[in-house]
């Protein structure tokens, strides 16, 4: 009785009694992720990039000049005019490249966001309700996965046109598949979690519970597939792009310049590299960053 | 090869059928020369009319040809040829509940009779001076019994003519093998010397190129420009350029179809794209080769293609101005379409950027094109017309300034001039009548013709060709050296 | 008081009944969880329900807690039925204590918020009434203010079943359904969690169901007993009564099986057959006669009906009337 | 088992009917077919002669019945471009596309899954590490742009490999690979994820302590379970990779169903379309179909259910 | 240290100072710290302590199965002569299922789902020896009715899946004993179990030990079960063994002031008080990370006094059978009877 434990406070056995919140360690581990920083950073660079473009941008990216057609870069015996090159209409390259950053991380992000939206809430709703609702959604998810997106993609762009707002909506309507999958996965797993009971127990209403205890618990998932989404709905444009159907000239879209570029791929390689290893960087950029954040929510999520 | 004695040619689109009265494309007329014969020729160099399957004809009167045929003659099949086989090809195409593809190049005939074996009569349903150079064109004769057996389908896949090459293999819109017609008759074609011709569909203008420098493609066609000048400095290769009929040029909403209030009802307007495009410029940065710069709504060597209009030349202050007196000092912006040569129609909406006409480029598919511009027309479109190669101003002028579904002018004097011209026997009235047409289309700049096209062709130097303006291969011209 | 014989909580023949398919698509057979079960809780009282894995305790607390809806039979509270009551004023009476503390709270909410969301969804109080609330109700089930701000991962499972408790606790409930409580916890933890549900009970005059399948447990704690088996109540009795002579062989087989720490006794044999049945398919007659060690042919064909007595309940062959 | 597979199908029939409505619907607004199967240059009169001879003006839902009432029976109708059937059309172009399918398959398999193993068993290794950076960085590359590349490294400069064609079976590693390579990340993935899942699980822990081999419980105990997920992707894969091979074929000129969808949408070529993603939909359908019924063998939980 | 058979005399398991660190993330987690003791043929060792004590790690360490990263060192550890810490890989394979063999917590996640129950039974018997299938199936056969289950030779053929957890725990008690090992270990066998299946296991477990004379291994956190099956007994709190001794020793006279709080907690029915307050023992485990040194239980302990944090001495009771380790004198102990309540975290 002489020495109450909670008196000891010196004792280095009671230290670490209360750890870091999760914020704390969610912190920790996020800048402890080596992929995930440099995922991170190079997104962040493009999309500076992409928003100081007419900032940052040596030429106008839309100028002509037929006479300095496909002039090549600096290191292949180029000039510093163009740093990167010309293409077959004599625009510089860099500055097509830059703006080009725009074109991809607007449709990636707008087209996760519809998607992302669609697919949440068919996925919310499939988890939580269960029964016919989850039976509908499956349906549906099974439907949709049985289309090859591609295909359907390019038809449907063939059909309406190719500008910004049909290719971000075709894709924004086809991509929901991942997004209601791992929603519906993620909210059937939390739903048999005993807080969702007790909030039930308490009288919580059906939206204050999907809010505030289901939301929060799955949102780590959903910001992982929303990253993954995003690299490959960028993938799908610049293939949509390079098919011809896909955002239309002569906004510098990436995919499409390597299509245009495809044309003198034997003669000048360049004109396809160039374009397609930025694309490549900034996939594969997205992508470290999915996994970093996959690995740095999922043990969160276990415990 | 010419060890193998085949040569590999590439096709860049697919063939939809080979039965050259259901397909409307220019590889459909390629074949249709090796595998079929008219019965009139034309010389692609001289542009005389030489008989063919027939040896004589002669106008009976306004709307009667009669023909007399060659004897001796026999189908790749062994069918003899005679009037038959012409009355039934003639009746059988000019019915369009046949559903013939290209109705335009079979429409003017209204019937064929026969007099005897080896003479017939066609009966055409309205005076129409173009009738030997369609005949010397599209118009091919058919076997009668095996066509009357198979239909175009069983042509397509099997097709039976009496030319200077037989089909050996079709495998639909993917390869053609054509081996050498030995029988061919005395022909103003020539008699072929190649054994074989291998004709693969490839669409990728990369893949053709590295299978020509793999040596498994002989000879390449339609390259476009910028290759055609890379392939031409290495010495393997041969590259010749010819002329086509084909033109290119920006349709502009005259008669106000898009809306009461479109800028190009404005004349004015219209002037100010015609001088804001270097046309100079894209003729020599783009197209290259044989292209020339041109005024007129046609293609020079067409008959009645007067060239004598008034042109504009490339004067982007010019335009500015005009557009200024127009009343759109700030420029505007415009829905811009097109449906190919992306990179041409890019240019030419850099150019109109320039001035102030801010344009909202639009690339559809030529079918939803088509059709916006038969339902509602199009502010401006660029847009290009073959005239099928006839030689002869009323297969495009007359195609688009007849207040038809695709004239954006609506012009009811024009179509009233060009009626005359399509109809009448007399080739001075024509001349004048086309003359006048043109003429007013210019100073009103309801179109902005542009260029001609080119088309390039690469082959290795085994080889001996020499391309003809009109855009056919010919087989039959080419040999091994 | 008229409320002296009306129970404040009550399940008149209640029977759960839940389809369940077997594999990606095969058919759906039905699964009886809880059939025909009547109980009543009387004010102040301990019922301790036991019975094997499986045999549909939780079903029954899920039930009572309005989680789910009987198939048939009726929940009474205060004599009234339960679907037609409202169900924020019936979460008012009636609070749950889950197993698991650590499924129990959300990790993504703090402690504070994790306790004042009865409040909030019953729009009681303003913020600052709410934070006086927790702190009272935190300190009541031992814990220091300052945990208001831990999340529930940088707690030990103690300390999270206290904030279970505290949860359950805030709105002043009459009745608290506790779902085998302490049988995740380690036995130090597990003896400070019923002391204090003891404690908490005589303070507030709550009324326990504790569900446990520790007999230790449930005989330290219950004022009365009832024995599941298979979706069925077989015997019912005051604590008392059922642990010194228990009358179904199914609870002297319970009984027999706890190890207590007395070294000098060995291991009991239960004389229980292995046969656990499948719920989906449960035996003809008496669900218990394929394991009892007892069993008559009649046990095989006919199901026992329940005898009412002074002692309580019970269900059995043996003690048909 | 019967009545699973039963089901099964009855699911499977009940999608692609779903999905067959959609397709139709969706080129049905792609505005008036009579022009696109009149083609480039042909005048007004061709068009109108054309709606007329093919009954365009008919009400969708009738259209959409007879189109499926013929479908039913293996007749898709006539393309408008070639006029031939559709249905013998895509069966001369599906050869290239499953072969091609095929061997994209296997090779993603061949290369992912013992990659995946091997990652497995040396978790944090080189070789995880490596296989890793492959899994981020393939399902990064845009394969349009691996194919150019392949082709000018392996075709042009180094002159290995025929650019095109289907001649030989040098002409199917290129287009295997680019095909191939998008699937195997996931693959890996699933397979090294799997594998770590079944490592840490207590019956593998029961066969060690049994005193099995290292190999014999990798490969006996482990793989057995892990691979079961992997079934089921590789099927999904596989249905989408003959969605995907439109770039494919595009690109090494290969003419299978994929090069004909990407030409027949350019023509607006109405029925060739919606039979290909018909037909497309029945792979994938099939194939996740087969590989639930190859699952429910392999996994005895499922066989007896 | 007076058993009466001569060969009973010289133990098959000896295990001195057994150390098992585990790097972690955060810094070295000192699971197990210094374990010694003994284990002889026929014998039954329980070894009791909360979760997280580092039970089932010594457990592994000695079947040789605590994975790649964790190396566990011992001054000693002999299996009948064998050490284990020097051992082959291919030694510790033999031994292993041969020799000696282990039981698991979780009966339903035990057995490979992909295989039939005869499978699994009979590869124990073939991994290890000359057997031809058909011994091994009689084997299966007769070990299956030996641990109760009716129709053995129909269940052979049987998935995991299609048992339930009862005879599942059995299929996994008549695979330990294929080879007739010489010591058994298992690890919470009946944790996971009711209480009528637990009781049924522990007997059939407790009668197959003796009938065979195999060395017993018994973890539990359950101080009931100790009591009933146990010879010995070890005591282990957060990594250490606290206190072991005899089994009617340790109950009749616990000495460590954790074993006798563990005690005080568990209300004894016909002894507690119904409704009684129990004993507790306050506070949590603390983190073994990093430096650990002293008593590790001072933190919730009531004697705790500031020479806790020092070296702790061994006591060792004059039949030498029972030893504890604590600072205090078990005398010092013994007249403190204070009941600390929960209410002082
Ligand atoms: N949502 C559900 N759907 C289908 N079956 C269910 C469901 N919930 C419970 N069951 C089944 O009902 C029966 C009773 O389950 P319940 O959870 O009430 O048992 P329990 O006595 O609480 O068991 P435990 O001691 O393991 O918690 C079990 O057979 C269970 O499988
Ligand atoms: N592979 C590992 N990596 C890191 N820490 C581990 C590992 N295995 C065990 N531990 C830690 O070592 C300590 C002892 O674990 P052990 O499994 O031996 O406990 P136990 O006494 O068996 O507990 P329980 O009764 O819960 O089974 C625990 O704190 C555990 O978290
Ligand atoms: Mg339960
Ligand atoms: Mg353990």
């Amino acid at each position: 009785m002489t020495l109450a434990p909670s008196t000891n406070s010196v004792d280095p056995l009671l230290q670490d009694i209360v750890g870091p919140t999760p914020g704390q360690q969610l912190r920790r581990r996020f800048f402890g992720h080596r992929g995930l920083m440099i995922g991170a950073s190079v997104v962040a660079v493009l999309l500076v990039i992409a928003l100081l473009a007419p900032v940052i941008a040596p030429h106008d990216p839309y100028a002509q000049d037929l006479l300095a057609r496909m002039k090549p870069p600096v290191f292949l015996g180029g000039t510093w005019e163009h740093i990167l090159g010309t293409d077959h209409l004599g625009r510089d390259y860099l500055s097509r490249l830059i703006y080009g950053a725009r074109v991809s991380l607007l449709i990636g992000f707008v087209a996760a966001l519809i998607s992302g939206t669609i697919g949440t809430a068919m996925g919310v709703a499939a988890g939580y309700f269960g029964g016919r609702t989850d039976a509908v959604v499956t349906f549906l998810i099974n439907v949709r996965l049985a289309m090859p997106v591609v295909l359907v993609a390019l038809a449907v762009v063939a059909i309406l046109g190719g500008s910004l707002q049909v290719v971000i909506g075709v894709l924004g309507l086809l991509l929901w598949d991942r997004f209601a999958v791992v929603m519906r996965a993620s909210t059937l797993q939390v739903r048999g979690r005993e807080y969702v009971s007790a909030a039930q127990a308490v009288g919580a209403s059906t939206p204050r519970i999907l809010l505030s205890e289901i939301m929060p618990n799955i949102l780590n998932n959903l910001i992982v597939v929303i990253t993954l989404e995003m690299a490959h709905a960028i993938l799908l444009e610049a293939t949509l792009s390079f098919l011809g159907l896909g955002v239309q000239p002569p906004t510098p879209s990436w995919g499409l310049m390597v299509s245009e570029g495809k044309n003198m791929m034997l003669f000048e390689p360049w004109l396809v590299l160039i374009p397609g290893a930025v694309l490549f960087v900034l996939v594969l950029a997205i992508n470290l960053m999915g996994d970093g954040l996959r690995d740095v929510t999922a043990p969160e999520n276990r415990s | 090869d010419k060890s193998d004695g085949t040569l590999s040619v590439a096709f860049t689109k697919e063939l939809e059928n080979v039965d050259s009265y259901f397909n409307s494309s220019r590889e459909g007329v390629v074949l249709q020369r090796a595998v079929w014969d008219g019965l009139v020729y034309r010389d692609p160099v001289t542009s005389e009319y030489k008989g063919n399957l027939a040896t004589a004809w002669e106008w009976i009167d306004d709307v009667t040809l009669e023909f007399k045929l060659r004897e001796g003659v026999t189908f790749h099949n062994g069918e003899a040829f005679n009037a038959d086989d012409v009355v039934f090809t003639v009746n059988f195409v000019a019915d369009a509940e046949n559903g013939v593809k290209t109705q335009r190049n079979v429409s003017w005939m209204k019937s064929a009779e026969k007099i005897d074996d080896y003479t017939v009569r066609i009966n055409l349903k309205a005076p129409f001076p173009a009738a030997i150079e369609f005949l010397s064109g599209p118009v091919s004769m058919y076997p009668n019994e095996y066509y009357a057996e198979v239909g175009p389908k069983g042509m397509g896949l099997n097709p039976v003519g009496t030319g200077p090459y037989k089909v050996a293999e079709v495998i639909p819109g993917q390869r053609f093998v054509l081996e050498k017609n030995a029988g061919y008759h005395d022909s103003p074609k020539g008699q072929p010397s190649i054994e074989r011709v291998d004709i693969r569909t490839i669409p990728d203008i990369n893949t053709q190129i590295a299978e020509l420098f793999n040596g498994t493609l002989d000879l390449i066609w339609q390259t476009p420009a910028d290759q055609a000048e890379k392939l031409a400095q290495m010495d393997q290769f041969t590259v010749a350029n010819e002329s086509t009929m084909r033109i290119g040029y920006l349709t502009l909403d005259a008669a106000g179809r898009t809306g009461e209030d479109n800028p190009f009802t404005n004349l004015k307007v219209r002037q100010a794209v015609a001088h804001a495009i270097n046309r100079e410029a894209l003729v020599s940065a783009l197209l290259k080769g044989k292209s020339q710069v041109i005024s007129t709504a046609c293609f020079p060597s067409q008959f009645g293609c007067d060239q004598a209009v008034k042109s504009y030349d490339y004067d982007p202050e010019k335009a500015k101005a005009l557009l200024a007196e127009a009343g759109y000092e700030d420029g505007f912006t415009t829905e811009f379409y097109a449906y190919r040569n992306r990179d041409y129609a890019e240019a030419i909406s850099s150019y109109l950027n320039a001035v102030g006409i801010k344009t909202d480029f639009k690339m559809l598919k030529y079918s939803a094109l088509r059709e916006l511009r038969t339902a509602k027309g199009t502010p401006v479109s660029f847009q290009t017309w073959g005239s099928y190669s006839i030689n002869d101003t009323s297969a495009i002028t007359s195609q688009f300034f007849k207040l038809g579904a695709l004239d954006d002018a609506r012009d009811p004097e024009l179509r009233d001039w060009l009626d005359v011209a399509d109809s009448s026997t007399n080739p001075d009235t024509r001349k004048e009548f086309y003359s006048k047409a043109l003429n007013k289309i210019a100073d009103n700049a309801y179109w902005v013709p542009m260029f001609s096209y080119n088309t390039n062709y690469v082959y290795g130097n085994d080889i001996s060709y020499t391309p003809t303006p009109d855009e056919v291969l010919r087989f039959t011209t080419m040999t091994w050296n | 008081m008229s409320q002296s014989d009306t129970p404040v909580l009550e399940l008149r023949n209640v029977t759960k009944t839940y389809s369940v398919k077997q594999g990606l698509l095969g058919k759906s057979k039905p699964l009886t969880a809880i059939s025909d079960v009547s109980i009543k809780l009387a004010r102040g009282e301990v019922l301790g329900l036991v019975g094997e894995s499986g045999c549909g305790k939780s079903t029954l607390a899920n039930i009572l807690l309005g989680l789910e809806a009987p198939t048939s039979g009726e929940v009474l509270v205060d004599g009234q039925t339960l679907g037609g009551q409202d169900r924020l004023a019936l979460a008012r009476r009636i609070q749950p204590i889950f197993q698991d503390p650590y499924s129990s709270l959300n990790p993504r909410k703090n402690i504070y918020d994790i306790i004042a969301l009865p409040l909030r969804v019953h729009g009681i109080g303003d913020e600052a009434s709410r934070q006086k609330s927790v702190r009272e109700i935190l300190d009541i089930v031992g814990l220091p203010a300052r945990v208001m701000n831990n999340y529930p991962s940088q707690m030990s499972g103690g300390q999270r079943q206290r904030v279970a408790i505290a949860r359950a606790l805030i709105m002043k409930p009459e009745i608290v359904i506790c779902d085998e409580p302490t049988s995740a916890l380690d036995v130090s933890v597990q003896s400070q969690i019923l002391n204090l549900l003891n404690e908490l009970r005589q303070e507030f005059g709550l009324t326990y169901l504790f569900i446990s399948h520790n007999l230790a447990v449930i005989e330290h704690l219950a004022t009365r007993v009832a024995v599941m088996y298979l979706g069925r109540i077989v015997e019912e009795a005051s604590v008392g009564g059922l642990f010194d002579a228990a009358r179904h062989p199914y609870t002297d087989a319970l009984l027999k099986s706890v190890l207590t720490p007395e070294p000098e006794l060995g291991i009991p044999d239960t004389h229980l057959g292995m046969s656990y049945p499948n719920p989906i398919a449960p035996p003809e007659g008496c669900h218990f006669h394929p394991r009892c060690p007892a069993a008559s042919d009649l046990c095989k064909s006919k199901r026992p009906e329940p005898l009412f007595d002074p002692n309580g309940r019970i269900e059995c062959h043996l003690h048909s009337p | 088992m019967l009545n699973f597979i039963l089901k099964r199908l009855g699911l499977a029939f009940l999608v692609a009917l779903t999905v067959s409505f959609i397709s139709f619907s969706l080129l049905f607004l792609s505005g008036d077919p009579a022009i696109a199967l009149a083609g480039e240059g042909a005048t007004d009169q061709d068009v109108v002669a054309i709606r007329e001879l093919y009954g365009f003006d008919r009400p969708m839902l009738v259209q959409y019945a007879s189109w499926l009432v013929n479908a039913l029976s293996g007749d898709f109708g006539e393309s408008y471009y070639f006029k031939l059937p559709v249905s013998s059309l895509i069966a001369d172009r599906l050869s290239v596309t499953m072969l091609l399918g095929l061997c994209g398959i296997s090779f993603a398999l061949l290369t992912a899954v013992p990659l995946g193993v091997i990652a497995a068993i040396r978790p944090n290794s080189i070789i995880d590490r490596f296989a890793l950076f492959l899994s981020v960085a393939g399902q990064a590359m845009p394969s349009f742009w691996f194919g150019l590349i392949l082709i000018v490294a392996f075709s042009i400069k180094l002159r290995w490999l025929p650019p095109s064609g289907t001649d030989s079976w040098r002409h199917f590693i290129m287009p295997t690979v680019v095909l191939g390579y998008y699937a195997m990340p996931a693959i890996m993935r699933l397979t090294r994820a799997g594998m770590l899942d079944v490592l840490s699980s207590d019956y593998i822990r029961t066969a060690r302590a049994k005193g099995a081999s290292e190999m014999r419980v990798m490969f006996k105990h482990a793989l057995r379970n892990a691979i079961i997920p992997v079934v089921s992707l590789a099927a999904v894969q596989m249905g989408f990779m003959l969605g995907g091979s439109i770039v494919v074929e595009s690109i090494f000129a290969l003419h299978g169903a994929g090069y004909l969808a990407w030409e027949s949408i350019s023509r607006n070529d109405l029925p060739t379309v919606q039979a290909l993603i018909l037909v497309f939909s029945m792979f994938y359908i099939t194939f996740t179909f087969l590989a639930d019924v190859l699952n429910a063998w392999l996994d005895p939980r499922m066989r007896s259910s | 240290m007076s058993q009466n058979n001569f060969r009973q005399d010289i133990p098959l398991l000896s295990i001195d100072n057994l150390t098992i660190d585990i790097p972690t993330a955060a810094g070295t987690l000192h699971a197990v710290r210094g374990i010694s003791f003994d284990l002889k043929r026929g014998e039954t060792l329980c070894i009791v302590g909360e979760s997280g004590s580092g039970k089932s790690l010594t457990s592994l360490a000695l079947m040789g199965l605590l994975g790649k990263n964790i190396t566990p060192r011992a001054d000693k550890m002999e299996f009948d002569g064998v050490e284990l810490t020097t051992a082959s890989a291919r030694t510790m394979r033999n031994l292993r299922g041969a020799r000696m063999s282990m039981i698991f917590q979780e009966p339903m996640t035990s057995l490979n789902p992909a295989y039939t129950i005869g499978d699994q039974l009979m590869e124990a018997l073939t991994l290890h020896g000359s057997t031809n299938r058909k011994k091994a199936r009689a084997r299966a056969i007769e070990l299956l009715e030996k641990v109760g289950i009716t129709a053995a030779e129909s269940r052979l053929s049987q998935y995991p899946h299609q048992l339930s957890g009862g005879l599942r725990q059995r299929v996994m008690i008549a695979m330990a004993l294929m080879c007739e090992p010489e010591l058994i270990i298992a690890d919470e066998p009946t944790t996971a179990l009711d209480v009528t299946i637990q009781a049924q296991i522990l007997r059939l477990l407790a009668e197959l030990q003796r009938e065979m004379n195999m060395a017993m291994i018994l973890i539990t956190h359950d101080l009931g079960v100790v009591a009933r099956v146990a010879d010995k007994v070890a005591v282990m709190y957060a990594g250490e063994l606290v206190e072991t001794g005899p089994v009617d020793e340790i109950f009749a006279a616990p000495s460590h002031p954790y074993t006798r709080g563990l005690l005080r907690c568990i209300p004894l029915p016909g002894k507690t008080k119904r409704g009684s307050v129990l004993g507790t023992i306050p506070g949590i485990v603390p983190s073994l990370v990093g430096e650990v040194n002293g008593c590790t239980f001072r933190t919730r302990c009531e004697h705790a006094s500031p020479a806790c944090r020092g070296t702790i001495p061994l006591h060792t009771s004059p039949t030498g059978t029972h030893t504890f380790r604590c600072i205090h004198q078990p005398e010092d102990l013994e007249t403190d009877a204070v009941q600390s309540t929960g209410a002082n975290a």
